[in-house]
């Protein structure tokens, strides 16, 4: 199984595990990208996800065909949340099962660290001083220098 | 002259102020055809802007058909 | 915090996972052990895992230090399941949270690592054929080398 | 002589047929005394067997004392 989806309700991981079940697995590694209280120095007091759906879903599903292709894994599944997130919430979500723990924790690295880069989906970060901006907008963001990879998690 | 459907988001959307819009267009690609609503809407400089034509990622340069969707894609940042 | 155990019953991840949340951090990674229907070859009914408790509570939480110091992670917890286990239970359960995606992927991985290698537990394979065999036990288990350190998730 | 504690697992507890025992023995090191159960029990072959005096790891060659609790270490395999 290989599914990539897009919700505006809560991600419901516990639920989700249960799909990716499979007696030949060995093992499962899981990813949750968390909204943080401070991104780049900034108090955040809540975030906005904003999807392009149809193409988001299209590219989400490559990258499970990628992250398959790549590694000897059972099943995969990715779900990322659009709307209004409050700290602590959770933005996206990714499962991966397979025979050991190596392609585990390969794929599902992969898996995110794609869905990061090419999914498109877009976050408003909302500050304590009253500001706002889309991440990795250059002129919209105060603070400048949005381009580091490693920052947004 | 050809009628091309535009979506907008995040950024994009924020600064153009509508969802959506159909134009007529004399753009021959996303490239010129974003020149053209850049001068209209004066959206905020991007670190890159990519395109997708009817749901699937496409070149800056690809001809434009008429009917054809176009979204402009600023650098993404899920998770 | 930073929380090893060892536990008779079911682990409950769901629950475990609660104890992880911070606000300050952007990324959680888990991983899970499942018991396999097969391992070398070999149709496996159940496993049975005991442990030298005194001893695996000390390394556990010490490979929980020494993955916080390595990796700038907030909380990780490890539990580890001994007694009987059917095929699709869980053996063992990691579960991490930090700032950032790459610290919690690496600090679960090193986590899992070092405790299949040096926490004092070991399983025993019961299989369909009626032998059974204490793994990585030379002269116990049919079918010989098992010096493979990917083989056994 | 001094009395030992021993505590057996995983194909040493199978193989002794009893989780735990005290003898009273002349072994100076955890060598010597695996040497001597070995004798008593005949453990199968095993690729390594590592030790632990009072629940911590310890080299074969550290001298035991009277009252030790020993634990003989067959190679692990938890997950």
């Amino acid at each position: 199984m290989l599914q990539f989806a897009i919700q505006d309700a809560d991600l419901q991981p516990d639920q989700w595990r249960q799909e990716l079940l499979d007696p030949a697995c060995g093992g499962y590694a899981s990813f949750e990208g968390w909204v943080r209280n401070h991104n780049d120095g900034e108090d955040v007091l809540r975030l906005e996800y904003q999807a392009y759906a149809a193409l988001a879903l299209k590219e989400g599903q490559r990258i499970l065909a990628e992250a398959a292709e790549k590694f000897p894994i059972a099943h995969a599944k990715c779900v990322h949340r659009t709307g209004a997130l409050e700290i602590g919430g959770m933005a996206v979500w990714v499962g991966v099962s397979g025979g050991h723990r190596d392609e585990c924790f390969q794929a599902c690295r992969y898996i995110i660290d794609e869905v990061k880069h090419r999914v498109p989906v877009w976050k408003k970060e909302h500050y304590r001083n009253g500001d706002s901006g889309w991440v990795n907008c250059e002129a919209c963001a105060a603070g400048g220098d949005h381009d580091n990879g490693h920052r947004h998690d | 002259m050809k009628n091309i459907r535009i979506e907008y988001f995040a950024v994009l959307r924020e600064q153009a102020g509508l969802d959506s819009e159909t134009l007529s267009t004399a753009a021959e690609t996303p490239q010129q055809l974003f020149a053209e609503l850049n001068e209209r809407y004066a959206f905020p400089q991007l670190q890159s802007v990519k395109v997708a034509i009817n749901d699937e990622f496409a070149d800056m340069q690809t001809p434009l058909h008429d009917g054809d969707a176009v979204v402009f894609i600023p650098p993404v940042a899920g998770g």
